[in-house]
């Protein structure tokens, strides 16, 4: 019996999906970096937005420290509340209509536009809570967004530790933490940052929310986390919505493809040390 | 709540206050950071600007969000300006405690098409009734409006209907009539004039600042056989324009009132005209 | 009270499916007890529920008492109770760490910091669950690596790192040729002066070696739980007779 | 010791998630505050299935079903285009490329997940609503189907990243069992892997659903945000974009202002129903 | 030639460890060949490298030859070897499907569509490997929720399902009650007559019982092999005879 042929289907279907995956992550990356390569400099990387109007020179040097900070604050404070929730929900959750009803609310609010989150984060964080318009406001309804996409994946690589392997830790009287420290993460620590790289990503890349609570045209540096900051998809988003570069808008689009890469070279090599059960 | 900013607005009287907040109109947001960036640049620290004031970083900053979103921010105290590029209404006024506006100037509305439209050449005029049509959808086709035009059909591009440039077009242009339901909505000037840049049929109201800035890419039409000129914008015989607006809540602080002096004064009325709108002054 | 473990009118469920029906027993302190049945009849449940493991299937539901030391384990923590009960499952499933690592996992928990000290503890278990000379020059190898009997005895030398009071097993010695399992039996006979064990056993010949009382456990109840000795010389219930006798299960 | 650790351990969990759930209800209820509003000038269902949507006429019109309508045709678009290909990209990486490889294509998987939806938006425009433009005779290319196509490609990492990781456990897990079978790897893949990775497909649609469905700038940018009927090759608008694009003019506390809340409201209920239909599935997957 | 497999100087590595020694064997078509010896030696090791399964793990090197019908295994594709030789493995390893699923998963590969032809064949297996009757209203339920036994047999019903020309065992009985031991035993001495069976058993007396040959290993050696009668009754080598004695392991 020789079965060459079979499943001739589902080969041509994930051969076919995985070069259109390549395709398009070949075309994106190429499609913005040969736009925006022209003109990319140091002085690029290194300068204060310039020119007249304010972004048609110079460079965008704070933009790239403002959303070095965003995406921190954000991937800090979404990281810590999604990995506490993904346990609680996994480990410690025995009530199934409290396990139910979590999960929905978070499911739902995945989907509530980032705008909207960012005039919650408005009234809430800027007005109420009186942090103003600054990177913490920011960075808070950045972590907001990006948390029921880290919850999910940190609460599955948690489902898919095999349950024996966590029976046979309790088993010896240890304690949930104690197995958790000691087992679980080991295992799971390479999906965890990974599920956080690639909620960082889109963290980074978000405009909606920060135009509310934290973004601003042209700042500086930021000098503390209460401090107003520019950010690359902010500053973007000026330079092609008011029609200002879009030359410069690639150039900053191809910094930020760049900095994604650091970000992700970075869980890749935390990944190295930890071997995957 | 109210205590909190209250306590907080008390404590500046002592603690000087280093920080400006403006927030608002995505269309004077770049000449705000503009002129408060060579501010800064230029002074470096509050005490350079005046020697009363003590030595602290001169932060200024500007946050775009909407004409709304300025006034709004206002109300609510989360910034020190709010930049509104059409009138304020009434009802806004009204919430806002000793109102206070300074205009910075002009904003023109053109009707501008493609260049590979040949429009501009067979009739660089469009009376109200005509641009009218064409925004509600009477006219369909570019033909119906110049019969050597193309039976191409026309695709109209407009800012968010419920915006504040929207409005102005509908005030002086559409009067009753309502700009068709298919028509497409740019969620900003910018895109608004890129979708005119990359279709040859489009039509849309492109920011007279913009088609300054985008020299030869868009063209301008006139209207009602007036020129979209800065002569005629500031004399108001080209009628759709909207002001452009800073507003504030009370009293100005010593450091506000250097800082608006700053805006108004020939170097802010030179950056305004540079960015392509008409000055107040 | 020569009974450390008692159990009330204990049913078992998971999902709608009764699992274990109204069981009542009595497991005597300091000594061996074996629960023998059919494969499926429900004995690794059983013995899973004295520490709370079944506690922790999210499908499972628990009906009756349970009474350590007299006391409802309902109201004790989990770890407390684990702490007291071991367990060695059915399935060896040792922790993707180093053999050593396995061996230390809960002394280091229960606050032995001493290396000296964890080396010892791990030389002297890994010697009672007899690994120890097999493994002694690859304590740093992945424990998964291990054959399927040497990984059993592993977890055995595991559980007894806690030192806890009683000991339940799983069908311990299933990997095991005869001499490993001698050597496992001879150490339960030792262990069984200081601890109470339950082993759960589908080799009747061994619960007959080893253990002074034996449970006969069909479709989740027990038909009779009595004397080792009396329970294979001279069953009382037909059925209990018919098992013992290789008819049936 | 443990005993304290944990002690701290469990209550520190249960206050951050506690603190967390509090969050996302309190914009569930900010939500609900800033909506309700409206519904003192028409009534739950207008709102929902009246079919004008125009809030500074006097008297306004404030009605969204077309959006509503527009949201679920363009997300739906997205997601038949998203999940084979996802899938498949999925097995892709598992199963055809070798693990450098995997490492390899893994991180730039991510950084699509990561360029900015402004930037999507404009290469849109750029090349896919031009492309419609060019090639199919559209007068404007602006339309479900660009939208449907973008967000696909925007919510394809999400599909990817949450079954690959699970199919390669369950291959490394099971290949020695499949493999003792005599069985191929392609068989394997067809029959085990991918019938195990169900509940991981599913948690992946359920990221990237409510990704398409939150989506603001890019399919603002695409889609014409015309407030009429979708259809594949015509304009529409979507509730997100609807929001984005109007927040920034509606005047403070008017009615317009606080219907743009209530269209924000009423699309978290959809994604509720939505979700509670893939309960229910999975519900059924659990047996 | 009466023998389906051979080895020549087969010897195995896991890192730099010998794990197997020269193994010289000739295994007899249709006959029980059994495996013994104590936990650790290399028994599984031994059978895994049969049907090319230890040429999976990343750290093993494999010396000498293996041959099936005379023919070096090496040539031959994987999949072609293993559809010829099936195998259980120590640890049942269910899928994470259903229990039908688990069965229908090797035949569908081989070409059965037929629902009807699946089903006969599922009830048919599982009735040989006598589970059907404790899962005929269960069949969509999670294999892996079944009990240790039950698992056992699952995967035995479902090494059937190939249809191999051989069938190598590891321990298939470990989890296994006397009823369900029998039961199997039963069922591979029918099956000896038309396949070769391995089976590697740490119970001597089931060796005993089915084994025509058996082949004693001892720290990756084989010390002996003969007809069962003989190895047990007359061993040449003293290691064997303390072993069959008890006395070493
Ligand atoms: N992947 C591996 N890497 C390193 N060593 C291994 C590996 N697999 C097995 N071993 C070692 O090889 C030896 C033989 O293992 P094998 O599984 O063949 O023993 P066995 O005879 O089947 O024992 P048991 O009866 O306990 O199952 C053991 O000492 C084991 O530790
Ligand atoms: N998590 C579960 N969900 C549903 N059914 C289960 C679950 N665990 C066990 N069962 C069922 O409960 C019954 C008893 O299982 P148990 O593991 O206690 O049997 P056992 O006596 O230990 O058998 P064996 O000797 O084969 O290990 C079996 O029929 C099994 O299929
Ligand atoms: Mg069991
Ligand atoms: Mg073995
Ligand atoms: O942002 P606006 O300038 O359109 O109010």
């Amino acid at each position: 019996m020789k079965r060459t042929n079979k499943h001739l289907g589902i080969k041509l279907w994930s051969i076919l999906s995985g070069s259109i995956l390549i395709f398009l992550v070949l075309y994106m990356n190429i499609y913005i970096f040969s736009k925006g390569k022209e003109g990319l400099s140091i002085d690029f990387l290194m300068d204060m937005p310039k020119g007249f109007p304010l972004g048609t020179d110079g460079g965008i040097f704070p933009a790239i420290i403002g959303s070095i900070y965003f995406t921190s604050i954000a991937c800090f404070f979404a990281g810590m509340i999604a990995i506490a929730t993904a346990i609680y929900l996994n480990f410690y959750c025995t009530n199934k209509r409290i396990y139910g009803g979590i999960h929905m609310v978070i499911q739902s609010t995945a989907g509530i536009p980032s705008i909207v989150l960012g005039l919650f984060g408005y009234t809430f964080l800027v007005v109420h809570l009186n942090f103003g318009i600054s990177l913490l406001s920011g960075g808070m309804v950045l972590g907001i967004m990006i948390f029921p996409f880290i919850e999910v994946k940190v609460e599955k690589a948690f489902q898919e530790i095999s349950k024996e392997l966590i029976y046979a830790s309790y088993a010896l009287g240890i304690s949930k933490a104690y197995t958790f420290f000691k087992i679980i993460l080991p295992i799971c620590f390479g999906e965890i940052i990974s599920a956080i790289a690639l909620a960082g990503g889109f963290a980074m890349g978000a405009v909606a929310p920060i135009i509310f609570t934290g973004g601003v045209l042209y700042a500086p540096e930021p000098k503390g986390i209460f401090s107003p900051a520019m950010a690359l998809p902010y500053h973007l988003y000026i330079l092609i919505g008011e029609g200002i570069s879009i030359e410069n808008a690639y150039k900053t689009a191809a910094v930020l493809l760049v900095l994604l890469l650091v970000l992700n070279s970075f869980s890749i090599f935390i990944g190295l040390f930890r071997k995957v059960e | 709540n109210e205590v909190n900013r209250d306590q907080a607005a008390e404590s500046t009287e002592d603690v000087f206050k280093s920080q400006i907040l403006f927030k608002g109109s995505s269309t004077l947001a770049p000449v705000l950071s503009k002129i408060s960036t060579e501010f800064i640049e230029e002074y470096e620290t509050w005490d350079k600007v005046n020697k009363d004031f003590p030595n602290k970083s001169l932060d200024i900053f500007v946050s775009a969000g909407g004409s709304s979103a300025g006034v709004k921010s206002v109300i609510d105290g989360s910034s020190d300006f709010g930049m509104v590029s059409r009138s304020v209404s009434d009802e806004e006024k009204g919430k806002i405690e000793g109102y206070q506006e300074f205009k910075l100037g002009v904003d023109a509305l053109t009707v501008s098409v493609n260049p590979k439209n040949q429009i501009y050449k067979l009739k660089k005029n469009l009376s109200t009734e005509e641009i009218q049509k064409i925004f509600s959808g009477e006219y369909k086709y570019w033909d119906q409006v110049e019969t050597s035009l193309a039976h191409e059909e026309i695709v109209v591009v407009t800012r968010d209907l419920g915006g504040g440039a929207h409005g102005v077009f509908q005030k002086k242009v559409m009067g009753d009539a309502q700009v068709k339901a298919d028509a497409i909505q740019a969620p900003s000037m910018g895109a608004l004039v890129t979708k005119i840049i990359e279709n040859k049929n489009a039509i849309g109201y492109a920011s007279y600042g913009l088609v300054n800035q985008n020299g030869g890419k868009i063209i301008p039409l006139d209207v009602d056989g007036v020129a979209p000129t800065k002569e005629n914008i500031i004399s108001g015989d080209y009628k759709i324009s909207r002001p452009l607006l800073v507003v504030k809540k009370g009293t100005l602080l010593p450091q506000e009132e250097t800082f608006i002096n700053e805006l108004l004064s020939e170097e802010g009325m030179k950056t305004i005209e540079r960015m392509g709108f008409v000055p107040a002054k | 009270m020569d009974h450390i473990i008692e159990t009330k009118d204990l049913s078992i469920y998971f999902d709608q499916k009764k699992i274990l029906d109204k069981i009542n027993i009595k497991i005597k302190e300091n000594k061996i007890t074996a629960i023998i049945g059919p494969s499926g009849c429900g004995k690794s449940t059983f013995i899973k529920s004295l520490n709370k493991m079944v506690h922790e299937e999210k499908n499972a539901t628990i009906d009756g008492e349970i009474l350590l030391h007299g006391k409802n384990i309902n109201g004790m923590e989990k770890e407390i109770v684990r702490e007291k009960i071991g367990m060695v499952f059915q399935n060896p499933m040792p922790f993707p760490l180093s053999i050593y690592d396995n061996m230390i996992y809960a002394p280091i928990y229960y606050g032995i910091k001493d290396k000296e000290k964890l080396g010892n503890i791990v030389k002297q278990k890994l010697i009672i669950a007899g690994l120890y000379d097999e493994v002694k020059n690859n304590m740093k190898m992945q424990a998964t690596k291990l054959s399927g009997g040497q990984q059993q005895r592993l977890c055995i030398a595991r559980a007894l790192t806690v030192e806890p009071e009683i000991l339940l097993l799983d069908e311990p010695c299933s990997a095991l040729d005869v001499k490993n399992t001698a050597n496992i039996e001879e150490m339960l006979k030792k262990l069984s002066h200081q601890y109470t064990i339950v082993i759960v056993t589908h080799n009747l010949a061994q619960a007959k070696r080893i253990a002074q009382y034996t449970a006969f456990i069909l479709n989740g109840e027990i038909i009779e739980y009595d004397e080792t000795k009396k329970l294979f010389e001279n069953p009382q219930d037909e059925r209990t007779k018919q098992y013992i006798e290789g008819i049936f299960g | 010791m443990h005993k304290k650790f944990e002690k701290i351990f469990s209550n520190s969990i249960k206050g951050i998630t506690f603190f967390s759930v509090m969050i996302l209800i309190c914009i569930i209820i900010f939500l609900i505050k800033e909506s309700v509003v409206i519904f003192d000038e028409i009534s739950l269902l207008d709102f929902i299935f009246g079919d004008k949507w125009n809030p500074v006429r006097n008297p306004p019109n404030i009605s969204i079903f077309p959006m509503i309508l527009g949201t679920l045709y363009v997300s739906f678009v997205a997601m038949t285009i998203a999940l084979p290909i996802g899938v498949g990209a999925a097995i892709f990486l598992t199963s055809v490329v070798n693990e450098k490889m995997r490492k390899m294509i893994k991180p730039s998987i991510d950084l699509l997940a990561g360029i900015p939806s402004v930037i999507y938006g404009l290469i849109g425009l750029l090349v896919l609503v031009k492309f419609f433009e060019i090639h199919f005779d559209f007068s404007s290319g602006e339309s479900v189907l660009v939208g449907g196509i973008l967000l696909a490609i925007m919510v394809l990492p999400y599909i990817i990243s949450t079954c690959d990781e699970s199919m390669i456990k369950i291959a490394k897990r099971y290949k020695m069992a499949s493999d003792g079978l005599g069985i191929s790897k392609w068989h394997m893949i067809r029959y085990l892997i991918l019938p195990a990775s169900k509940k991981s497909i599913l948690a992946g649609i359920i990221l990237a659903l409510a990704r398409a469905m939150g989506e603001t700038m890019a399919v603002m940018m695409v889609i014409g945000n015309s407030p009429i009927f979708p259809k594949l090759l015509g304009k529409t608008q979507t509730i997100p974009a609807l929001i984005a694009l109007e927040m920034g003019g509606a005047q403070v506390d008017s009615l317009h202002y606080h219907a743009l809340f209530a269209a924000g409201l009423v699309l978290m209920g959809i994604l509720f129903v939505v979700n509670m239909l893939f309960y229910y599935i999975k519900k059924n997957i659990d047996y």
